[in-house]
């Protein structure tokens, strides 16, 4: 009997974890049928014109607000839970993870540059001492870019873009070495890390196909 | 002691008679519904084989045409013979009730029409298409058999490992061109599958097929691009003349 | 973009499916929630004593009829989708399970006889054309009537009633006799069947204690 | 370049994360060589003697000081890194089960009933708003309570104590109902949990036995 | 073209090889059937009295003859492909076993001594040069009949056969002895040897039951 | 005693067994061995020039006698053990699938053509009614020597024989056609035949390469 | 091309062949090593088997004492033969290099002479006692064999599996005393366990056996607490009447 | 209590063994930070350029002291522990096989031949007798050389150095041609020993790129 009313307020305490755990997934989820949907449409690039990539990054673009708005709100949730971000960390990674990708991979289209920890949380309007998004996801995401480049080169060239190779194999060349900095503890992102390699790899594969050949951009002069 | 154990039942003898009627009644259904769909795979399996065996160089000619038509007899015969047998056993509440048993062989039925259907066509084959094709056959109650849209769509996943080797049968065969229209058409697949949501009923599968599809997609595209590459390499008008000079080639004369 | 019009096709129909499913989960839950109350509720008959089954009996009695109108409920969002049964059924074949079992137990405690399927069926008010309980879970959850046995009979014999064991025996003998008419194919309940043998046996050896001993009911007047 | 010396920051982020997580590893090693101990000391009550039992609980207790001591040290560490417990709560989950366990059993054994989860806390001088034992360690601790009890039980009435079975048996009896009411999701706690019906059953077999034979404690007028 | 002609060989080969698997497989479900049903009759001996016993022998008796029919046609067949016994061994190893259980323990229940080898393919009507029974299957064969011992004496006894226990342990005692001079390297029967030294314990802890109570059999003079 | 006796005879028995399975394991390893060796002599021919080839295919043949001689110990250990090929056939299944390999390659460096399944065994002295090589072990060494030539022409195209790609290209294409006619179930030889197009392909590529630039054998007059 | 492949290996030729040689002596001297090990443990293997063969009824007497002389002597045998072989070819730096390839053997051996010491004292051997008992074996440079303390624990922790299988068989032949103080000296070695620091060369293997000796413990815990049970549901004056009037029995006569 | 006291006893010479293991690990993980920087900075020649190889090498050389004094530190525990070398020999050996890579690597590129394993102790400046490297490792980072060398060719030929792939093919041949003269037993070492045939596989297909090119060195005369 004792023992009784003892556990009906642990079954309180686990209820009210799981119901906190139940809002964060119902978000999740709906953030990752968005993430899916930019994914979708970011494939676009493969098609390898500029046309394509340029409309591919527009309509990804276009769903970054629903994805703000759903970020937003997990921020609510977690604001009423404080500390509480660790617990219910797992929950979110993945798509913290698709979220960083996304807006990390239209950035370097646009710009060719890598968008920084910093600027990934800005473009999604996060505030970091609030709700961030976790170094090692923000880095997973980065992998990912990187992971998406051999395909892409490929295509590119095969459309007709001679010059991309060694464009890529530059940025991939840098962030494998920035990625080298790094005393990588994590089993998960390690493992992602060692892809970088051979991306990097691939890509001056086909930077060597593409000079051995001699082949040049038709927009170039040379 | 239980002094009845060796043979007598109790009351309840009757009872589990009744049961084991129903249980063998549904079990055999099951039975002969798993067969028959290992028919449809089997049957469906020789059809992607023979499409498979197509001259891979692209020339089509009176021997491709034959051999596109014998696969749409064939697919003919499939529906009338196992699809009619699947169908006959199904009624209503029946179709879930069983569709485990008959979706390997209907995904697969799906898989040999839609292939057949690319070859022909270079189009996907829809999802109306498809139940169109089976409107003749009927089950017992004259209601159309229809295909689920989740066998449906894990057959067209298939559909693109077979088109990934097509794509490098053609290329290893010769025929320069296939690889970049196919990789256009699996790209476009591929993306459709993610607009897709991922419902209980494919989820379990439809992970890891997607990512068998990406596999075959970037070997399309490897293939296009080597395709591309390599072409690049000489101006169109020199590869021709050089090309003229060995008419017993086995290489695509038209590329 | 043809094909991804296509697919979009898919959208509608797939999550009305998605829809369905969420509907019956929600009551299944409801339903494995009540049946997780009988079940505490009917783990009172181990204190062994006759009024402790007595007791034991009438509280599961109690929660029958929020079970039925749970089930009732699960039966109309059914009809709104005539031949979809087995569409659906792996989501509450669980709770059926446990629904056989307890009316079948309870029944057994009560009368010493077993439950058809169609009297548990009627038990819980389901009309079995409409919205009935598969043959096979009820099968199962008379194999869990059967794996309760050997600890019910132990805790019987312990508060002193020992006539119990024969009575047990004789049941699960023909049980196990009656399972044997079945040509089981499927594995699950096979697995569940196998089980069987084991209850028995268990039972034996109680009934064995007792005889070597001599020992007899106190109630009894022999 | 320039994303070089972004990773310079990133390299300093996760390495000062790895520090506090080696600091933690540390003194969670310290606290597993603390409890193993104490674990070893505890054994002796299988010899199944008051006195065995007596003289291996004064044994644990001995080694509470320097448990409470290095629960201290890992307070005074996550009191530096707020908000951040459940980042590295997977490195003392397992000794703080240990933990509970130990101070649980040891209650037990002095008093025969369960000490709550805020008892666990003061016996280890923790405060739970600044650094607590998780609720779901606190009840895996209490299943391995459970989980000890059928060797007990055994090995007491082999001593010749044969009022422990029925003692226990009522002690895992109300654990067991109580555990019910909780809606366990965690998985690793609800397989956990599933193994308290096999120590209950185990308990109650011994139990039997007992009363079977009509054994009775020596020491009992009756 | 002369490569196809070749490989036209290989598939009839291939083929054959697979029509043989098929035609082995059909012929080994039959007897799977048979043997089960042979199982069932046999638990009837777990009744307890001498008829029961007796009905189960002769029934299971009855089986014998379709079950030799099956065997014969599995020699049948081999014998059309000499010398690939072991190719297709594991097909019907299963059912090898159960049948050296089946015509080992009827003969043990008639006569009280272990059917050899050779006998047990001479009962089955079986030439070990044409088609016989691996040694290893036999074997196994025969841990499955002590397997069933121990709820065989506790049902003989119950049913007051008090002369059971000893004969069954001595039984029991030799078979132990026998299997110990074996020197295993096959795991799956180790593992089966392994338990027949817990047979032999339970039966033993009857004998000591019926020994301690000086109970003797009712139809016994002495 | 009886018993004893009988057992005594079984392990007789079970240690014959596993006496001949050391003894043709001792004999597999020094084949495994021999066909290393091959092997490393065989890959000469990498270095292009028909010398090499030459050498190198002279190199192999010198150990043809070895192997032959340990295969007719293999058949002499079997002979005493008829009708038990398939018993032990997973020991040296994976040297007979190197000895197709070799002799089968040999020949086709030498005349162009496929050895069948019984010209290899009778290169190897062996004859099929008594110990012959399995065909799927066979077909497995066909296709390892189709894996073979992708590198095989590369390197005869850098050291100048154009002939070499058209030459190789029909043959393999011949091959995959062949295969092709199989209705593969052995899960392993399947995967190894679906390499065989990615080895016709790049011999495709080398051909191409060649036809493209026109090149043509120095030695060739045309 | 690689104009040299075939045959030469340019330059690094010679230093390879060194190479060879030193790999190959390497490996050799494990081989023989492994061997040596393989001939320990079959033959540790057999003196376990001979202990289990003991008389289970506790009741001593000529036969048993020549038993455990024999067993003392094959354990003798094996430290002066295969147990030589492997001190002879460790010296200094070797010992570990090849540690795993001897471990096994030494292990079995720690576990046989253990389970005989058992036998005959009901004591543990102690790691200075197994150390003792090997002085007389030596390497070429006169150095004493030594077992390192991981393998003396390991060995130990398969002690307790042994000792398990005498209580069961002990109690299966109707010894009832036995079974009460292997619990204890079980339990005892289980707990001592316990304040051995979980260092990394034990930490690997361990852990699992840890678990497997708490089921061990158990059962003979149980088979002690069934003895007890049934032995205390009579008065003993009864019982040895009782068993008294059946003087062939195969039941222990000084329960 | 005396077998615990036994246990005790072996508190000091197990924890003196694990004290040593952790002084080796702090070590060695600084070699570790030390090689990771190397390979980094190595990683420079995949630009290809003669200038890049160059300074890439310079850098590589500028680590090497701190290497050699981690070195001296091992060895210098080491000396303290005589003939233990092997007892922790798995907590350096990743170092050491690295070490070798780089020093063989650099080696390889400023002289175009393979450092033995003397060569690279002294490189080092450790004396084989004290504390050297074992072959084996020596070995195994000699296979790393050949597995960068594919990416090392491809960089290079994009670069415009035309001769590299023929001198890396020589090279690579004549190791592979040497690692076959070893008698290779140990596992890991065979398997990195596998790769080298790839390595050499996709070097000849560089050379017969550029060869059937016809391409020169822009610096060459010819
Ligand atoms: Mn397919
Ligand atoms: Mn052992």
């Amino acid at each position: 009997e004792d023992i009784l009313t003892l556990f009906e307020g642990f079954r309180g305490e686990l209820e009210a974890s799981n119901a906190v755990r139940e809002e964060i997934k119902a978000v999740s989820q709906s953030m990752d049928a968005e993430t899916r949907k930019m994914q979708a449409a970011l494939m676009g690039i493969h098609a390898g014109t500029d046309e394509a990539v340029a409309s591919a990054v527009a309509k990804v673009r276009e769903h970054l607000e629903p994805l703000r708005t759903l970020n937003a709100q997990l921020a609510a949730i977690m604001k009423q839970h404080p500390g509480q971000y660790y617990r219910y960390h797992d929950i979110w990674r993945h798509v913290h993870t698709s979220c960083a990708f996304l807006v990390a991979f239209v950035h370097w289209l646009e710009h060719g540059t890598l968008l920084t920890h910093a600027q990934v949380e800005s473009e999604l309007q996060l505030r970091h001492e609030e709700f961030g998004i976790d170094l090692e996801d923000y880095l997973v995401g980065v992998c990912s870019v990187s992971n998406e480049m051999p395909r892409y080169v490929v295509n590119r060239v095969t459309a007709g873009d001679y010059d991309c190779p060694a464009k890529v194999a530059s940025f991939l060349s840098d962030l494998y070495a920035a990625f080298r900095l790094l005393n990588l503890r994590n089993d998960f992102l390690r493992k992602r890390f060692d892809g970088l390699k051979y991306d990097l790899k691939r890509v001056e594969e086909v930077l060597y196909d593409v000079k051995i050949r001699g082949l040049q951009s038709r927009s170039q002069p040379g | 002691m239980s002094s009845e154990a060796s043979s007598a039942v109790g009351g309840i003898g009757d009872a589990f008679r009744a049961y084991a009627k129903q249980l063998d009644a549904v079990n055999e259904r099951r039975e002969r519904l798993v067969k028959a769909s290992r028919d449809v795979t089997i049957a469906s399996k020789k059809v992607i084989f023979a499409v498979h065996r197509l001259p891979a160089d692209g020339a089509g000619g009176g021997a491709e045409e034959a051999a596109l038509g014998q696969a749409e007899k064939d697919l003919q015969l499939i529906r009338k013979t196992s699809i009619k047998r699947v169908a006959q056993e199904l009624q209503d509440e029946d179709y879930w009730r069983f569709s485990r048993a008959f979706s390997p062989g209907m995904q697969e039925y799906v898989e040999a029409t839609a292939v057949l259907h690319y070859a022909k066509t270079g189009r996907l084959l829809t999802y109306a298409e498809a139940n169109a094709e089976l409107s003749e056959v009927q089950d017992a109650g004259g209601q159309a058999f229809r295909l689920s849209a989740a066998d449906y769509l894990l057959g067209i996943t298939d559909l693109t490992g077979e088109v990934m080797r097509l794509a490098i049968s053609s290329v290893a065969a010769g025929n320069k061109g296939a690889a970049a229209s196919m990789a256009a058409f699996v790209g476009a697949v591929y993306e459709g599958f993610h607009v897709v949501p991922m419902v209980a009923e494919l989820r379990r599968d439809l992970a890891k097929k997607l990512e068998v599809m990406r596999s075959s997609l970037v070997k399309i595209e490897t293939a296009s691009y080597m395709v591309h590459v390599r072409g690049s390499e000489y101006p169109e008008q020199f590869l021709a003349e050089r090309l003229a000079e060995a008419p017993e080639d086995r290489l695509d004369p038209d590329m």
